[in-house]
């Protein structure tokens, strides 16, 4: 055990882990109490969705080293595949917890099926160029739900797109609807759900990145043509990284969706991928617990700053360059420096 | 460096918490005016709208507490046209204690908030959430503006009465849910109607600047009346690159098309003979709508829209309720609600947008739409 | 006809893609940073423009002139506080922070121009012509095919700024320059080129070609609002990319075909899923040609 | 002295090459036939012929820009060859990737050091031993019986790796920081962990001083007698080239202008011309 708390990666997955379930303890005992704002309350599973995507964006940007822009249409798969599952089983599954994992799990295993076929030719790719093809795959994913048309009646699910040619019976109830998404879902979505959600992703992440596929992912990222040398296959750990982040934002995308009574594509754009983009590097890239408070704190400021009413998302962006200033600014860093005598200066990791 | 920020932003964390500990429970006790919340846009796109709801309410509230009598307190947050936003928006206002709402401007994040209105039993009347979600399945939550199939079929029916056309055409934003509302019972209604709808055609946020292939679609195919269920901002556009082409059909808009005349440096020759059904006329000889109008642009510079109409008349149908039900402020969230729904379906109305609207127990409101077209730059009310 | 009238139609779209996208292009090849807040000093320009215009009554060629000189200045502001102290930090930093003065440009221009969409003039009209006369263009064909000014103007403005941006930057001392910097920022340096403000210079080019595009973009489709700006931002980006960023010409063809592209993915495909086309044929010409259209494939040293 | 090798009937031997005796009766490990990679017009390699005996140490040296990193490129298919065969073990490389060819048995370093420079130094070599200790993504991350059972044998197979430089205790120091010369060290380490059967080194002696070299001497020579194994090295450090090559290769202009030992290559006037004449003149 000794010997495992001196490992660094170890030692800082136990804090990560102490720290969510100390904040889920906290966060509990408040709300038992009656005494969260409901504010607060209403944001827990939003948040919980939020650092899943952000710890999963963390996973292709900050270990595996590759810029994406489109993670939000991950997220989008998520949300609509788990949804229609949610509902489609409701008479079959009654059990709410049951039925939302359920729900995530087909979210998952949708947003990492997608995850794949995005990956084989975007991961050819490098660089801003990468970054790119995976921002214009967000747009048509995107795209592509607003015009999906999904319903169900007796006879199963039914699909079409561009116009709605269900052609339901009776009994049928358009579930994805095209632009207007999918309204009147039941929200089962739970913040205990999205904690468990939270640590299982942990889990699967800090495993992965101190086993041999994860060595191997951060040795392609550090070196690519080093990697190679060594006899590691670049497009097998990439794809392996890819694949397990779409998963993570696709049961991020259902948890998300069914807090809400409704849903649609246009929730899922650019702007949201890059809001997540934004969690990663201000946790720091590579840094799991910096996404998980960067996740949570930023959302929670906007609500914060409501105060300063028509000011606020000014304010919010200039929260937004001044620490980016103040943490990347190597003059600004010296001068941190010497107001903060005695602390030793880290090297960068990612 | 990366320790510093981490310990900043759980410094911020923790006060975000004790923000979160402070106190919940609503104060009630002394209350001497009724806590009316909404949500709607202020920023991002659609922030047009929201501005409208908030200012013409203001305007409403201190009328009204100017008047003695009752009194509102007024609050309306931001929810940038989104539901996840709305939804915190509402609890933000749920946790200032509001009593009343105003629910949400637009359609999907009030489709949100109602869930959470309905689940919390305040009553809600929107402004301008016209879909017909926002309101199907909750017994408090009602509409001062026509459900969006309403106006489709309604707008069909006229064409075909008037004999305006028989070849039609449609321009309609997919990625919206009241365009899509609208555009659909309008094509079913068409049908019945007799009416043939020659081209059907569509844009997109990100994708609504250029109207060209829209326009030659529909010119092309030979439409005679062109049918713009959609914002007054898109249909700007499309009125102006239309006249470029050199196509001039008969256009018939919506009430969202209401503004358009008002639209800063928008050249209004354009929208001459331009048709639209609106409940809302700014150039109205109406003695209050003329006092409404001529207190916005005083107040904000500009000439009110729909969304500001409706908005005005919420609060002031909220005024004739409460006084009607015998209300008063310091009741519970959930009594005035139980209040509000035995009262709106029974009262009827007269406000900026509506002479006797009336409310049916399911929240939709009924009033007439006034058919107006555009002539010398003010609107004329076809009879 | 109208498959003419589409291909000019997306000529002209294309065309301010193409302007815009060479503010990205230039920036990217010297900077090495993707300036996500350019579609928003876009929208400034056009801002300008639109006060100068229509609430001074200045002649439209003045408005122009102020929009090109302001933006030029914002530009150059922007980039020596936010982007030069971050000159060898990541360029994921320095994306973030970009990301940063988009909205802070974008919430800005909402508090001091508020949500109403401002109608842009139009600069381009034939004296005493009616606007309902439709005659705000050249006529061909017997009326079949129109052009209007409007875009004349517009692709007229990109071919002249396309030339003269290959001799500047070809032929004259400050553009071999960008051109050095571009290629090694380091031997620049040792050759005594001063790399700061031939990057500061860089910048105040771009966003003066922001201004016009601007101009352009709201001449063709006037509605203006605070988030104007931001779409044909992404729209241009990709345009920079498809071409090869980093390349002017490459801009210049990325641009106008995207503009093609787009018009005609409308008219011929799905008017719905326009975008989704757009970016597919992207992705398409990506694995073809990793580096864009007209891009350098660079080799890894080993 | 030089002896003419021939591997079967089926293909012509294109050229000499020196294979110390001890290796002759077996397959040679390395075999290249009329080698060569155009770029656009340049012809970058032209008609290189080697052959290596399974312990062997050569070296490839030659001018700047002669065409030796090259070389190592085509050998580990990081440029794929335009013209020409390299047999690996008697086996034809042709349409193999790099990573592949690492586990048919060549290793490399680099002449610009490419570390894993954010992992550790043990991580790095760990990266190494990927295809030597393997199991599955899920068993990682599920941490079954074979994880613990195969880390704690890269675990003990990268420190005993690392105790052939002495580095054993640089173990959780990151890579990137490492000292210049411990940098090259681990990268032999790290081409070691591969288990090959051909060591590839791209300017092994680069930045260091004499001393240091001499001791990285002293380990190339005992690197191949403990893991029996060949060695091709470039080196412009010529103490080196001579000191532990068995044969030499000199390359100019991408084109193999003399092979033979190190005694051989010295006495050669057209190597002496086109490269240690020129070193005279500088």
């Amino acid at each position: 055990m000794k010997k495992l708390w001196k490992n660094k990666t170890t030692r800082k997955s136990f804090v990560t882990y102490a720290f969510v379930v100390l904040a889920y303890v906290i966060l509990q005992s408040i709300a038992a109490g009656g005494g969260m704002k409901s504010s607060l309350k209403g944001m827990l599973v939003p948040i919980c969705a939020y650092v899943v995507m952000a710890i999963s964006l963390n996973l292709v940007v900050g270990i595996s080293g590759e810029l994406s822009l489109g993670h939000a249409g991950f997220m989008s798969v998520g949300a609509f595949t788990g949804v229609t599952a949610a509902i489609a089983l409701q008479n079959a599954i009654p059990n709410a917890p049951l039925r939302l994992v359920v729900a995530m799990v087909v979210g998952a295993v949708f947003a990492g099926i997608v995850g794949f076929l995005i990956g084989i030719p975007v991961l050819r790719l490098k660089g801003d160029y990468l970054a790119i093809v995976t921002l214009a795959f967000g747009e048509i994913i995107k795209s592509i739900f607003n015009n999906l048309y999904v319903g169900m009646d007796g006879k199963g699910l039914h699909i079409s797109l561009l116009e709605d040619k269900t052609h339901l019976m009776e009994d049928g109830r358009l579930i994805i609807a095209g632009p207007m998404g999918i309204g009147g879902i039941q929200k089962i979505a739970t913040f205990t759900a999205g904690f468990i959600l939270i640590l299982v992703c942990l889990f699967v992440i800090f495993n992965l990145v101190n086993s041999r596929s994860g060595r191997a992912i951060m040795a392609i990222r550090d070196n690519r043509i080093a990697a190679e040398s060594v006899g590691i296959s670049v497009t097998k750990y990439k794809m392996m990284a890819f694949v397990i982040s779409a998963a993570m934002a696709g049961a991020a995308g259902t948890l998300f969706a069914l807090n809400y009574s409704t849903v649609v594509a246009n929730k899922f754009d650019f702007n949201t991928s890059i809001l997540v983009l934004v969690f990663v590097v201000f946790g720091g890239l590579g840094n799991m617990l910096g996404s998980i408070i960067a996740a949570a704190v930023l959302t929670v400021l906007p609500e914060a700053l409501r105060g300063f009413a028509t000011y606020r998302m000014l304010i919010y962006a200039i929260v937004l360059v001044l620490v980016m200033l103040a943490t990347n600014s190597p003059r600004l860093k010296a001068l941190l420096a010497r107001l903060v005598p005695g602390r030793k200066e880290e090297g960068t990791d990612g | 460096m990366k320790k510093i920020l981490c310990i900043l932003l759980a410094v911020v964390m923790v006060i975000g918490l004790l923000a979160g500990c402070g106190s919940s429970a609503p104060a009630t006790s002394s209350a001497t005016a009724y806590k009316l919340g909404g949500t709607g846009p202020l920023t991002g796109v659609a922030a047009i709208y929201g501005n409208a709801v908030k200012n013409a309410a203001e305007i409403a509230v201190e009328e009204i507490n100017a008047m003695g009598g009752l009194q509102f307190d007024l609050r309306f947050e931001d929810d940038t046209h989104d539901a996840e936003k709305a939804v915190n928006a509402y609890n933000t206002l749920k946790d200032w204690g509001m009593q009343i709402s105003l629910g949400s401007v637009t359609s999907k994040p009030c489709e949100a908030t109602s869930a959470e209105t309905y689940a919390d039993r305040i009553f809600a009347l929107t402004p301008s959430a016209s879909s017909v979600a926002v309101v199907s399945g909750k017994d408090n939550q009602f509409q001062m503006c026509f459900t969006d199939p309403s106006q489709g079929s309604l707008s069909a029916e006229f064409i075909a009465d008037r004999g305006l056309a028989s070849k039609v055409a449609v321009i309609w934003k997919n990625d919206d849910v009241y365009s899509k509302g609208i555009y659909e019972t309008f094509v079913a209604a068409a049908s019945e109607m007799g009416l043939e709808v020659v081209s059907d055609t569509t844009f997109a946020d990100g994708n609504d600047k250029d109207f060209s292939v829209q326009i030659a679609d529909a010119q092309s195919n030979g439409a005679e009346l062109v049918f713009l269920p959609m914002y007054y901002d898109a249909a700007s556009l499309i009125l102006t690159q239309a006249s470029t082409a050199g196509y001039s059909p008969i256009w018939f808009g919506v009430d969202g098309m209401d503004g358009i005349l008002t639209l800063e440096g928008f050249d209004t020759s354009l929208a001459e003979g331009v048709m639209l059904l609106t409940p809302f006329n700014a150039d109205s000889e109406d003695e209050k709508t003329a006092a409404f109008v001529k207190k916005y642009q005083e107040k904000f510079g500009e000439i009110p829209n729909q969304f500001a109409a409706d908005a005005y008349d919420c609060v002031y149908a909220y005024k004739k309720a409460l006084e009607a039900a015998g209300a008063n402020p310091s009741m519970s969230a959930q009594e005035l609600n139980d209040l509000m729904i035995k009262t709106f379906p029974t009262m009827s109305f007269d406000g900026v947008t509506g002479i006797g609207m009336t409310w049916s127990s399911d929240g939709t409101v009924s009033k007439r739409p006034m058919a107006n077209v555009i002539q010398n730059g003010t609107y004329v009310l076809l009879s | 006809m109208s498959f003419l009238n589409f291909v000019i139609s997306g000529i002209s779209l294309g065309s301010i893609y193409a302007i815009i996208a060479l503010g990205y292009t230039m920036v990217y090849g010297i900077a090495k940073m993707l300036n996500f807040a350019h579609g928003d000093v876009i929208m400034v320009g056009a801002y300008v423009c639109f006060f100068a215009v229509s609430k001074y009554n200045l002649p439209p060629l003045v408005g122009v002139l102020l929009a090109v000189v302001i933006c030029t200045l914002l530009g150059m502001t922007i980039e020596k506080l936010a982007y030069k102290p971050l000159r060898s930090a990541t360029s994921l930093a320095v994306l973030i922070t970009a990301i940063g003065v988009s909205y802070f440009l974008q919430n800005a221009a909402l508090l001091l121009w508020t949500s109403n969409p401002k109608i842009f003039p139009s600069f381009f009209k034939r004296a005493g012509a009616d606007a309902t006369q439709a005659v705000n263009g050249v006529s061909l064909f017997g009326g079949q095919l129109r052009i209007s000014y409007v875009t004349v103007v517009t692709i007229a403005v990109c071919l002249v700024i396309m030339v003269a941006l290959t001799l500047f930057t070809s032929r004259t001392k400050m553009g071999k320059a960008m051109r050095a910097c571009s290629e090694d920022k380091d031997a620049a340096r040792l050759m005594g080129i001063n790399v700061d403000s031939t990057i500061s210079l860089t910048f105040a080019i771009g966003s003066g070609l922001a201004a016009i595009a601007g101009v352009l973009l709201c001449s063709a489709y006037p509605t203006l609002v605070p988030t104007t700006g931001s779409m044909p931002g992404i729209k241009a980006f990709t345009a920079a990319v498809f071409g090869g960023i980093g390349s002017i010409p490459g801009a210049l063809l990325g641009g106008i075909l995207l503009g093609v592209i787009e018009i005609f993915a409308k008219a011929y495909i799905s008017t719905q899923m326009s975008d989704a086309v757009v970016f597919a044929v992207l992705i398409i010409v990506l694995l073809v040609k990793p580096a864009g259209l007209l891009g350098r494939k660079i080799h890894e040293k080993v | 002295m030089a002896k003419e090798f021939v591997k079967g009937k089926m293909v012509p031997v294109p050229s000499t090459s020196i294979i110390p005796e001890r290796d002759l009766d077996k397959t040679p490990i390395l075999e290249c036939r009329h080698l060569g990679i155009d770029f656009g017009g340049l012809r970058a390699v032209d008609d290189f012929n080697l052959i290596l005996g399974r312990t062997e140490i050569a070296g490839l040296i030659g001018p700047n820009g002669a065409g030796k990193t090259t070389v190592f490129n085509l050998l580990t298919k990081v440029y794929h060859p335009t013209r020409g065969t390299i047999l690996l073990d008697g086996m034809d490389t042709a349409g193999k990737t790099t990573p592949q060819i690492n586990r048919m048995g060549i290793a490399r370093t680099f002449q610009n050091i490419r570390l894993f420079n954010n992992l550790s130094v043990e991580d790095n070599v760990k990266i190494g031993l990927h295809n030597q200790e393997p199991y599955s993504a899920a068993t990682g991350i599920f941490r079954l019986p074979k994880y613990w059972r195969q880390e704690k044998a890269s675990h003990e197979r990268a420190l005993e790796l690392l105790s052939i430089f002495d580095m054993q205790d640089m173990a959780d120091t990151p890579a990137g920081s490492l000292p210049y010369g411990a940098q090259r060290r681990l990268e032999i380490v790290r081409a070691l962990a591969t288990n090959p059967s051909l060591l590839l080194l791209d300017e092994p002696a680069a930045g260091m001083n004499p001393s240091e070299t001499g001791e990285l001497m002293e380990n190339i020579v005992k690197i191949r007698d403990t893991f029996q194994i060949a060695v091709l090295l470039i080196e412009h450090d010529m103490r080196l080239v001579m000191g532990i090559c068995e044969g030499i290769c000199v390359l100019n202009f991408g084109r193999i202008i003399a092979k033979g030992t190190s005694d051989e290559i010295q006495a050669n006037p057209t190597v002496i011309e086109a490269y240690l004449g020129r070193k005279k003149e500088a």
